[in-house]
């Protein structure tokens, strides 16, 4: 993880370094002197070499420190940690109805399939995919907040700020879980030692619950944590739909105004969280699956990445007979 | 004399996370003009390894293989593309050897197309047509897709596909196993009647040994990689003498009610040959096994005229 | 399940002739393959089909919501928004459809190595992929194109290359399974070069994936480039792509709903037809699944 | 009474493609004790019967027409769904073919076992254990490996698992579908041994589907050769075995398995192929591949004709000696 981590400030590095705009511009207006601005990047380190830079950074980093934002002057690990929280929860919301409902229609619409519930919420799935979630959000507010008065439409300060945006996102990513969900359970549901369940003269509920669902969780739970991620990075947009004072909407002002180290710091947090999580994943798998554990614990280490394991959505395997 | 084919010492390793797989441990054997050399054993005995190395297919570790008289052991790849049009090979899943996006007639046709044979005008599309003639394909099929066709004649173009560029040896890796009986014995009479048309050499790899039986000049038995039993003909089944292949023969069970045999059951399981220990494989299965088999590794010796047995203890056991 | 004798094959059907048949039992897919041929030609004819051009303000017809001069309204500055979103169909398609090119011919090509030739090749492509990865793709194609500045073409580029390790890793992971089928082998054995097998035996088994997740990827693209002028990145004002005339409607939607109504339902039908042409497309490409 | 009586069991899969008529008007017949060989080719319907037993048919697109399966004298089919599973696995049990796929991957033997035990015994978990333990011990493996997944076996301790599941509750009635097809010779030979041993001690009838006659030989009471759905030939293991009147498609299946004991220079293979299920011949369903065909054969479906006591032949060529 550590080698990725320095992988992705280089990529940023070297991204933010390719930006034709100069930060001591923007922050000193149009009427500074040559030499005021020369001074200013001097001071900002913005004349070093790339290189030195570059080491400069992860070194600070290395001590926790994330630099100095151009146009607050605060330290910029103070100013994501202190909006971290609010982006975590709206993303841990949205995934947990992402995960509720994806994960109930999907085992429904599989074990009843082609039904007309199965037809219908595939339909509705594959809507809930094809919807930009920011005009989704806009939507919303104007129906629940502008038009009833349901629910406040800006800011997140308790749990009635919550419901929007959490729905907007959570609905958008349940419509991905429903879809790699009801593959998963399909998979196994053709499985023979689910037949060897329903032989032994288990009920419907406990083949489905005890026999099915765990077999078919490895993508699932695989597809969440990609939708955790999605949802991090998808935040740049979302706040900005429901003006939610995350690190998404720091990241966009930050984008405006040139102010590189609060964007390189941003990313940097998100994509750590998000390979945090991918992490989690990786060890729940051990749990979910003990042939994985085997594998752990064999002599080879295995590599074997997450997105390995989600089957596309959809693919039924073959007819049943 | 030469023979078409000789193996001499082959081994084939497979480097695996845990040690060194011997695959194939020491196999030595020859094959004539119109002879079928069967080799049977149980899965994981390096069976199907031995006819892959034999043709190339893998690279040999240790050993050498002549083929009309000449060292083919490792040779260049360009040595092997001309080597091709006289070894072929025949596959166990008919339907995982044929690419699905092929039709028939391209399957069959493409070993043509690769060596640039039949060019001239339609000469292919006749070619083609008779090879689907001689494996008793009919020809209303040649512009279907595999997925169209059921097991037995998915085998057919395999087979025509091994036969287009006329060669004269084909390893044969469990072409009937995946087939039902009926069908099984349609393809196993084609075989027969293809090598007297066509004067081949089977390499016929089974676990079958009812099949190995009727269609082999002479049986190798393998054991987790190595030769336990060769003999010429039909010997094996008159006399056995190897521990290992008596109680695979009373272990199938046999198509009537009138025989009182004795069944012998082996204890344990077959591991695999990882980093095996030295000694006798077969020894912890073994009823037989003494402490000198679990020391040494018993060599192939000559027991009976044209009949080679690995065991320690073969004399004691059936009273030589 | 294939057991069928088949009756009589005397024509040769060629695959696309089999796929399309497939595809074509498939309503909603059709359905949606006729939406994208409407926004398709819509964006060609625009300056024909279009009342008016996208950029012509008429200060005196603002904010209509609906009259028979302007179907779907006008904005703030008095611009027709059907004639803008019938011009901002071109932006949008071409944006989705350049920009899945990108990732397609330089993901499909690392996966293509990777997957085929594997070693320590694959590893390093593999390494980088990983740390492309992790940072999410929304993410990486702000950064893109804040790095590159905004703009239609540097907007493709910042969401082509986004998606790159996505069809990186599909098309190396379909290699992988493929190259261990038995009829690589039996092409081996009777003699076909690396060059034959990839061309003829292992792409076109491998594509299918791929192809699915291309059409897919035209939605998904689609929606980055709109999120990212939402924003106010990419596409800048005047120009009418559908995001960014969500982003600009935004001041006024809460009176004028129908200001950011209308772009959002044009990128949902655009994207969902792609989505129903790709799960279409899955279901005919793949020979081996029912009939 | 019959422990297991199957009248005109006609069982079909309605597809969007057409209808497949996987079991057509078949009769069976079990008394206490015995075990039942059905032998088949893939597509036979072998399978599908034991599902039909169990009723366990996949449903959509499977469908049992119509007929009765009587159990000790009870029609299964009227049985309420809740009243079938305490007879699933409890009074009949079914083996299937693949033992690396018919366990459960990610829960450990004990508690797939003691799953069964529990379902259908009033046990406390820890008695419910200890049985495990027993049955494990029965199978031959060690009970100390109760606490492992199914990976950590091999396939034919696998099989062994699965048998213990099978007989933990002691059934009745045992169906094995293909229960060594999967297995190394040595290893089935270890299988089949138990399997005898177990049924005897046990006291348990069995049906055993197989496509290898040798098998048959070994185990069975009774044989039924099926072709395309239904029954062409049925009687004793000697009737079949040794029998002198025969359906011409069991003398072509023992005309195509190369014998071990006699030589011979070429096979007699059935020619042709097995007829598609959607789409069977009006007449006779292996009247296309039948060297004795005739007209009528051709048009009319014969009836099974009982040529000896209890040697049931489906052909019209035994019609008058019926």
């Amino acid at each position: 993880m550590i080698p990725v981590m320095l992988g992705v400030v280089l990529v940023i590095f070297v991204m933010l370094s390719l930006s034709p705009g100069d930060p001591a511009v923007q922050m000193l207006g149009p009427d500074a002197t040559p030499e005021q601005l020369e001074e200013l990047r001097d001071d900002l380190g913005l004349n070093d070499p790339f290189l030195v830079r570059y080491v400069k950074y992860v070194w600070n980093l290395l001590h926790g420190d994330l630099g100095t934002s151009y146009t607050t002057k605060q330290p910029v690990a103070k100013e994501i940690f202190e909006r971290f929280p609010t982006t975590l929860l709206f993303t841990t919301l949205a995934c947990i109805v992402g995960a509720i409902v994806g994960i109930l229609f999907g085992i429904v619409s599989a074990v009843k399939q082609y039904t007309w519930f199965d037809n219908v919420s595939r339909v509705i799935a594959l809507i809930g995919i094809s919807v930009p979630s920011f005009w989704l959000g806009l939507m919303f507010i104007i129906w629940f907040s502008v038009g009833l008065g349901w629910f406040p439409s800006s800011g997140f300060y308790g749990p009635k700020y919550w419901v929007l945006p959490s729905l907007t996102v959570g609905l958008v990513q349940a419509s991905n879980v429903m879809r790699q969900t009801r593959s998963a359970m399909l998979d196994v549901v053709r499985q023979d030692y689910i037949r060897t369940a329903r032989a032994k003269g288990q009920s419907e509920m406990k083949v489905i619950f005890s026999h099915e669902l765990p077999n078919a969780l490895i993508p699932i739970v695989t597809v969440l944590g990609m939708q955790f991620g999605r949802g991090m990075g998808g935040s740049i947009i979302s706040e900005q739909v429901f003006a939610i004072p995350g690190i998404g909407m720091l990241m966009t002002n930050a984008i405006g105004n040139l102010n590189y180290p609060v964007v390189q710091g941003g990313v940097l947090v998100i994509a750590l969280s998000f390979s945090i999580v991918n992490l989690l994943i990786d060890i729940l798998y051990a749990f979910i699956d003990p042939r994985i554990k085997s594998l752990y614990s064999g002599k080879k280490r295995v590599r074997k990445t997450k997105n390995e394991f989600v089957r596309e959505p959809g693919k039924e395997s073959a007819a049943n007979g | 004399m030469s023979h078409l084919l000789e193996v001499k010492n082959l081994k084939k390793y497979f480097k695996t996370a845990n040690g060194a797989l011997h695959a194939v441990d020491d196999v030595t054997f020859t094959l004539d003009e119109n002879e079928t050399l069967g080799v049977v054993g149980e899965s994981g005995c390096g069976k199907s390894t031995l006819g892959r190395t034999v043709l190339g297919l893998h690279d040999a570790t240790e050993g050498e293989i002549w083929f009309d008289g000449e060292n083919i052991t490792n040779v260049s790849k360009a040595k092997f593309h001309e080597l091709r049009k006289e070894m072929q090979i025949i596959f166990q899943d008919p339907y995982a050897s044929l690419n699905p996006r092929m039709t028939v007639g391209d399957t069959i046709a493409e070993p043509l197309q690769i060596y640039g044979m039949f060019t001239e005008g339609n000469d292919r599309d006749v070619r083609v047509k008779e090879l689907m003639d001689l494996v008793g394909l009919d020809q209303r099929f040649i512009n279907s897709y595999p997925h169209e066709l059921d097991g037995g004649r998915r085998q057919r173009i395999g087979i025509a596909r091994a036969l287009a560029l006329e060669p004269r040896f084909i390893v044969c890796d469990e072409p009937v196993s995946a087939l039902d009986v009926s069908i099984q014995a349609q393809i196993l009479n084609l075989m027969q009647d293809l090598q007297e048309k066509q004067n081949l050499s089977y390499l016929f790899i089974t676990h079958n040994l009812s099949v190995v039986k009727h269609i082999s000049d002479k049986i190798m038995v393998m054991y987790l990689g190595q030769m336990v039993e060769l003999s010429d003909g039909k010997e094996l089944f008159v006399s056995t003498l190897h521990p290992y292949t008596k109680a695979l023969l009373s272990a199938i069970p046999r198509a009537s009610i009138h025989q009182n045999r004795q069944r012998i059951i082996l204890k344990g399981e077959l591991t695999s040959p990882i980093n095996p220990k030295p000694g006798c494989r077969f020894a912890p299965r073994c009823n037989y096994a003494t402490p000198a088999c679990f020391e040494k590794n018993p060599a192939l010796e000559e027991v009976l005229p044209n009949h080679f047995v690995a065991c320690h203890n073969v004399k004691e056991i059936n009273g030589l | 399940m294939a057991n069928n004798t088949v009756k009589a094959a005397p024509k040769k059907n060629s695959q696309a002739k089999e796929v399309w048949r497939r595809f074509k039992k498939n309503k909603l897919a059709v359905a949606g393959l006729v939406i994208i041929f409407i926004l398709i030609i819509a964006a060609i004819l625009a300056p024909v089909i279009a009342p008016y051009g996208y950029d012509d303000q008429d200060y005196s017809a603002t904010l209509i919501r609906f009259s028979k001069e302007h179907l779907l309204g006008t904005d703030n500055l008095g611009r027709d928004i059907l004639s803008r979103l019938l011009y901002g169909s071109r932006v949008s398609l071409t944006i989705g459809f350049i920009s899945v090119g990108i990732g397609l011919v330089i993901g499909g090509l690392v996966g293509a190595i990777s997957g085929y030739y594997g070693g320590v090749l694959d590893d390093i492509l593999m390494r980088i992929v990983d740390i492309i990865m992790a940072i999410p793709s929304i993410i990486l194609a702000i950064s893109i194109c804040a790095a590159l500045g905004p703009g239609l073409i540097n907007t493709m580029i910042a969401v082509g290359i986004s998606s790159i390790p996505n069809y990186a890793r599909i098309l190396r992971s379909s290699i992988l399974s493929i190259k261990q089928q038995e009829f690589v082998e039996a092409a081996t054995a009777i003699g076909a070069s690396d060059a034959r097998i990839i061309a003829k035996h292992i792409i076109p088994n491998s594509l299918s994936g791929l192809i699915v997740q291309a059409s897919m990827g035209v939605g998904r693209a689609i929606i980055s480039a709109a999120s990212m002028s939402f924003v106010g990145l990419g596409i800048q004002p005047p120009n009418p792509e559908w995001g960014a005339m969500l982003s600009f409607g935004r001041t006024y939607f809460r009176d004028y709903g129908y200001m950011v109504l209308y772009p959002g339902l044009f990128i949902f039908i655009a994207v969902l037809s792609m989505n129903l042409i790709g799960d279409g497309l899955r279901d005919a490409l793949d020979p081996r699944l029912k009939r | 009474m019959s422990l297991l009586d199957i009248k005109n069991l006609t069982i079909h899969y309605e597809t969007d493609a057409g209808c497949v008529e996987a079991v057509n008007d078949v009769n069976l017949k079990l008394e206490k004790g015995e075990t039942l060989g059905l032998v088949g080719e893939t597509g036979a319907g072998k399978t599908t019967i034991a599902l039909g037993i169990m009723r366990l048919v996949p449903d959509p697109p499977g469908v049992i027409k119509n007929g009765e399966i009587f159990f000790e004298g009870k029609d299964l089919r009227t049985l309420r769904e809740k009243d079938m599973r305490k007879i699933r696995g409890g009074r009949i049990s079914m083996i299937f073919q693949d033992p690396m796929t018919s366990l459960n991957p990610v829960k450990t033997v004990e508690e797939q076992i003691t799953e069964v035990i529990r379902l259908h015994q009033k046990l406390s978990k820890a008695e419910a254990e200890r049985k495990a333990c027993e049955m494990l011990e029965l199978v031959g493996i060690n009970a100390e490996r109760i606490t492992d997944y199914p990976h950590q076996f091999s396939g034919g301790m696998k099989q062994r698992v699965v048998i213990a599941i099978a007989l933990a509750c002691n059934p009745e009635l045992l169906i094995a579908d293909e229960p060594t097809t999967a297995l190394d010779v040595t290893i089935q030979a270890q299988v089949i041994e138990m399997m005898i041993k177990l049924k005897n001690d046990l006291q348990t009838s069995m049906i055993l589907i197989t496509h290898d006659l040798g098998v048959v030989a070994e185990m069975c009471d009774k044989v039924g050769i099926m072709y395309a759905g239904e029954i062409v030939e049925y009687g004793t293991l000697e009737d079949i075995f040794d029998g002198e009147q025969h359906h011409p498609y069991t003398v072509g299946l023992f005309g195509a398995i190369p014998n071990l004991d006699v030589e011979t220079d070429r096979l007699t293979p059935i020619e042709g192929l097995m007829p598609d299920p959607m789409n069977l011949p009006e007449g006779c369903n292996f009247c296309p591949r039948c060297k004795y065909a005739d007209e009528h054969c051709k048009t009319a479906n014969p009836v099974s004709h009982e040529v000896g006591e209890g040697h049931f032949i489906k052909c019209h060529r035994f019609a008058k000696e019926g």
